[in-house]
């Protein structure tokens, strides 16, 4: 690997900007996104920000499973973010559509719909489970 | 003589089909099965003279070779009275409450949209809960709904 | 020749621009987070930022208008790198000077906020145009009172060059005390200039996403952060030099770091000034500046006549 | 933004629960609020029908997840209703468990409460400072149940997990640290003049229109109903417990607030009760996974408000008909009402008042231009922002009081 694709990696490890995507959970996954923002955990530490744009996002945190509703929007964000970009399943329903598998307003998993690049389990992830889970994703970019 | 016994005789003593048909399930929980064509005499009644001045929800049910609605009436937040009524599947249709309680018409709608119950005197709204461009005739609550392979 | 190139492109212009533009921007972000009893970034933090930007995808807008959109951070970062060349930082005398310099620095300055509006107006997304407008509008409110703050000193050292009103006040480090009120307007006018909190209403986040900039990402988001960083640490040192003309005489290594520790000063004041505000809405910001900034300016420009005419005697 | 004509902004539809997913299409003249009307339904996911095809242990699981900040009531709710039909009477110790976590969370949505009712009024250390005393509770629950959010300990016949004796020091404990931070709210609710003026007057519901609309829990409490279900129709452990209805005859906004930190301090006393009165013995009762045919209707008191459930039994191990009707529900059809003469300012804590389950943050709002013809979207935070703004206009300031919190702790 040359020097400024790692440098790029590095670069790409220490400034994640995510964007967070409500796609029908519960609420649980979403108080604990934001519970990773209060003086706690604060998130800012490991140069999280959370974005409201797609446009400047790296790393969209999809909670909830994909009811039918929501799927069509939910690619347009993705679409508008700019590449490389991540899809974060949040959460058990994120992750496979959890216990409202089969239901009829609702797709499944995030990954019925989007390419998912790391999946949160935990219903709900915790604040430390979502810090994690963002780290490990990075990490498994060094290579 | 409790309360709920008190209701129960009120009910029969007015209201002679109704006999055996008010059952005290346990305490502050009256059941009865109306008479479609007499609901809302019965509804009049509890409302205005028996003091039922709350209503905690409208459910609607698939029974099966019927369509049935119960609604779930409260006194002062304590007692709950619960009156079942069976409507033809073909044709289901009640009348509806919101003169009563203004509140009843989200449930009404959930009633029209879920299960195809007609609600007759419903002012024309929104669509609740599913979404406006959903089927017509296309009630996921029925027990007959095949609907997941419909809309898959 | 060479010499110039290496003045504009690296030192004091470009490249040592860029580096203090990111530390600026990290003691900004530092202070906020520290007054908001969070840990805050680690401090490459900005630098991070600006790597990973630069790397990411390029993506114009379909509905966006392609060169207006993609040469509007350009003008801005161009405008930025060219007023600073003019600002006497330390020392004296600035890189290039001539009879009124100040004018076109305070044009130049004023060039990245129409760049943000031209890119947010071609951007042609609701959230960008709203933002364009706003930047546009909050330019009138904040522009007459920042002017006429500067402008005051300047009559009363009886120039219009920047390196020899610098000259003056050096030489009569006294009548700095009588431009405090245009140092205070001066900040406040900054704030506006450079979009922070109370007056971030052109960006505010949580009302129109990022304003002007939301539909700009990757390589032309990190020109256009750049370019921000740039304005601030410019605009800051422009302050410094016009009202903390203190200490001009030391050796040059001293110098350096005094103009260091002047900018960053100015940068804390804003970093503290806009934790202790919530955003105001803009007809508010613009009777403030109007009602409050501009006769305060107005107040000082008196001042400074008066007092022209009393050492002229 | 638009001053001349009216304007109509639908507020919605990104709300996540089964229930409560909500848009409201708010008329505007000016500032002025003309008509408010309410559009319903968007992420119904479906889950009454999904009840019918999975057994009453799924079931279980299931409507736990309807909302997630109460889900407990909603779990609750259900499987008194089965075991109702089921006949089967759960021993004590598991009531006393039952009640102590329902009340747990009761504390826990109450703090997060107000510190989003902070936020929306634009005192955002109020929410920081709720959210950090949140923590402590969400720290017992995790150590009670094994999870911070959808707690699990229902089952039908009893409860999954008892308590151990060291957890009671715990809870105690807490329970002192966080009587200390609600007094301090209550006693910042009650003096500090901006906060008051901020939240009075601010959404009135008369009492005949909370009865008429069926508003319920704090929102009717505030509007002088006096109902509690835990004290009107018992359930779990609540007959043998001593505590207030809290209400308040405010009928607006500033009125929820106290009633809802009054509520607070009774469930500190409840789970000080729980820890004091609770019975030992077994924790659940064997159950057959058939229950009989049969109906019954459940009640709970959530922390929005009575929660209720209709369940109707056909002897087999699936349910027949699950009917849910969330507290939000009940509630939301009295904003319109609550919104009617008011200003665009206050909307946002008028519809956060009622406690709807407030995970989105990302709620947009579409405004539509009717002279232009043109849609514009902007973030619920517009509004929020706006409001803020023009009370600071009107002399209502929240910084200094921030200033103050912060040197406090």
């Amino acid at each position: 690997m040359s020097v400024i694709s790692k440098v790029i990696n590095w670069s790409r490890l220490k400034s994640p900007w995510v964007l967070h995507f409500n796609t029908g959970a519960c609420n649980a996954c979403d108080i604990e996104i934001i519970a990773a923002l209060t003086p706690r955990y604060d998130l800012e530490r490991f140069g999280v920000l959370l974005k409201a744009t797609p446009r400047h996002a790296d790393i969209i945190l999809c909670s909830g499973p994909v009811t039918k509703q929501v799927s069509s929007r939910l690619v347009r964000i993705y679409e508008q973010m700019l590449e490389p970009k991540f899809v974060v399943a949040i959460g058990s329903c994120a992750s496979s559509g959890g216990v409202f598998g089969g239901c009829y307003n609702v797709e499944g998993g995030i990954d019925t719909v989007l390419p998912v690049a790391a999946y949160i389990p935990g219903c709900p992830a915790s604040p430390k489970a979502i810090i994690d889970g963002v780290v490990k994703l990075l990490t498994s970019l060094e290579e | 003589m409790t309360d709920e016994e008190k209701i129960k005789q009120e009910l029969e003593n007015k209201f002679t089909y109704l006999k055996d048909a008010v059952i005290v399930k346990r305490k502050s929980r009256v059941f009865a099965a109306v008479p479609l064509e007499k609901f809302k005499h019965v509804f009049d009644y509890a409302v205005k003279n028996l003091g039922f001045d709350g209503l905690c929800a409208i459910t609607g049910l698939d029974l099966g070779e019927s369509l049935g609605v119960i609604y779930h009436l409260n006194r002062e937040g304590r007692l709950t009275l619960n009156l079942t009524v069976a409507l033809d599947k073909e044709h289901p249709q009640v009348a509806t409450v919101t003169d009563y309680f203004p509140g009843a018409d989200i449930y009404e709608r959930e009633m029209v949209d879920l299960l195809g119950i007609a609600v007759k005197g419903l002012a024309t709204g929104q669509h609740y809960p599913l979404p406006d461009n959903w089927p017509k005739n296309d009630h996921p609550l029925r027990k007959d709904w095949k609907g997941e392979a419909k809309h898959a | 020749m060479w010499q110039d190139l290496f003045n504009i492109l690296v030192f004091p212009g470009g490249l040592f621009l860029f580096v203090f533009g990111l530390a600026a921007e990290f003691v900004d972000r530092k202070l906020y987070a520290r007054l908001q009893n969070r840990a805050g970034p680690p401090w490459f933090q900005p630098l991070a930022d600006f790597i990973k930007l630069i790397a990411k995808e390029d993506l114009t807008p379909g509905e966006a208008d392609v060169a207006v959109f993609k040469l509007a951070p350009i003008l801005a970062l161009a405008a930025s790198l060219a007023a600073f060349l003019y600002i006497p930082a330390w020392g004296k005398r600035a890189l290039f000077s001539f009879n009124g310099d100040v004018i076109v620095v305070l044009y130049l300055l004023t060039l990245p906020t129409l760049a943000y509006f031209l890119g947010g107006w071609y951007s042609r997304s609701v959230y960008s145009m709203i933002g364009a407008v706003r930047s546009l509008t909050q330019l009138f409110a904040y522009e007459v009172p920042l002017f006429l703050s500067i402008l005051a000193p300047a009559m009363l050292a009886d120039t219009w060059n920047l390196s020899e009103m610098v000259s003056f006040y050096s030489r009569h480090p006294g009548y700095c005390f009588y431009n405090i009120p245009g140092f205070v307007v001066a900040v406040i006018a900054l704030l506006g200039k450079l979009e922070k909190v109370p007056f971030d209403i052109p960006e505010a986040e949580t009302e129109i996403v990022a304003g002007a900039f939301t539909e700009y990402g990757g390589k032309l988001l990190a020109l256009l952060k750049t370019a921000f960083n740039i304005e601030m640490v410019v605009a800051a040192s422009l302050l410094a030099a016009v009202f903390l003309p203190f200490g001009l005489d030391l050796a040059p290594a001293a110098l350096g770091l005094l103009y260091l520790v002047r900018v960053f000063f100015i940068i804390a004041i804003v970093a503290f000034l806009r934790t202790l505000f919530a955003r105001l809405r803009l007809d508010q910001m613009i009777n403030f500046c109007w009602k409050y900034l501009a006769p305060l300016a107005l107040a000082q420009v008196a001042l400074d006549l008066v007092l022209k005419g009393v050492l002229a005697r | 933004m638009h001053d001349s004509g009216e304007v109509i902004i639908p507020i919605g539809p990104q709300h996540p629960a089964l229930k409560e997913p909500e848009c409201f299409l708010i008329s505007l003249r000016g500032e002025k609020i003309t008509a408010a009307s309410i559009k319903l339904g968007y992420n119904h996911r479906g889950i009454e029908k999904a009840c019918e095809s999975r057994t009453y242990i799924q079931d279980l699981y299931l409507i736990e997840r309807i909302c997630g900040i109460c889900s407990h009531s909603h779990s609750t709710c259900f499987v008194q209703a089965v075991e109702e039909i089921a006949g089967i009477e759960i021993p004590g110790r598991a009531k006393y468990i039952r009640t102590l976590i329902g009340e747990l969370e009761r504390i826990h949505s109450h703090l997060l409460w107000l510190g989003v009712a902070g936020h929306e009024i634009g005192f955002d250390t109020l929410l920081m400072y709720t959210w950090r005393d949140r923590e402590v509770v969400m720290d017992i629950l995790a150590s009670l149940t094994g999870n911070r959010v959808n707690y699990g300990i229902n089952t039908v016949g009893g409860v999954r997990r008892d308590i151990k004796p060291d957890h009671q020091e715990k809870i105690l404990k807490a329970m002192d640290l966080l009587e200390e931070r609600t007094k301090y709210y209550i006693e910042l609710g009650s003096s500090e003049s901006t906060l008051i003026k901020r939240l009075s007057k601010v959404g009135m519901l008369s009492r005949a229109d909370a009865k008429n609309l069926g508003a319920v829990g704090p929102t009717a409490r505030a509007s002088g109903i006096e109902r509690d279900v835990r004290k009107d129709d018992p359930y779990a452990a609540y007959a043998e417990l001593d505590f207030k209805v809290i209400t308040s005859d405010k009928c607006d906004v500033y009125g929820r607030t106290l009633v809802r930190l009054g509520e607070l301090m009774q469930s500190f006393s409840l789970v000080r009760q729980v820890m004091q009165k609770i019975p030992s013995g077994p924790i659940t009762v064997k159950t057959g996974r058939k229950i009989p045919s049969g109906e019954a209707v459940s009640r709970y008191e959530a922390p929005r408000g009575e929660d209720f459930h209709y369940v109707r039994a056909n002897g087999t191990e699936m349910p027949e008909r699950v009917k849910v009707r969330a507290p939000t529900l009940a509630n939301i059809q009295a904003v319109s009402k609550m919104l009617e003469d008011r200003y665009l300012a206050d909307l946002p804590i008028v519809i956060a008042a009622i406690d709807p389950c407030f995970s989105c943050t990302d709620r947009m709002v579409t405004l539509h231009d009717q002279t232009r013809h043109k849609k514009n979207t902007f973030a619920w935070e517009t509004i929020r922002r706006k409001s803020i703004s023009w009370y600071r206009q009107q002399g209502v300031d929240f910084k200094a009081l921030n200033k103050k919190m912060a040197k406090l702790f």
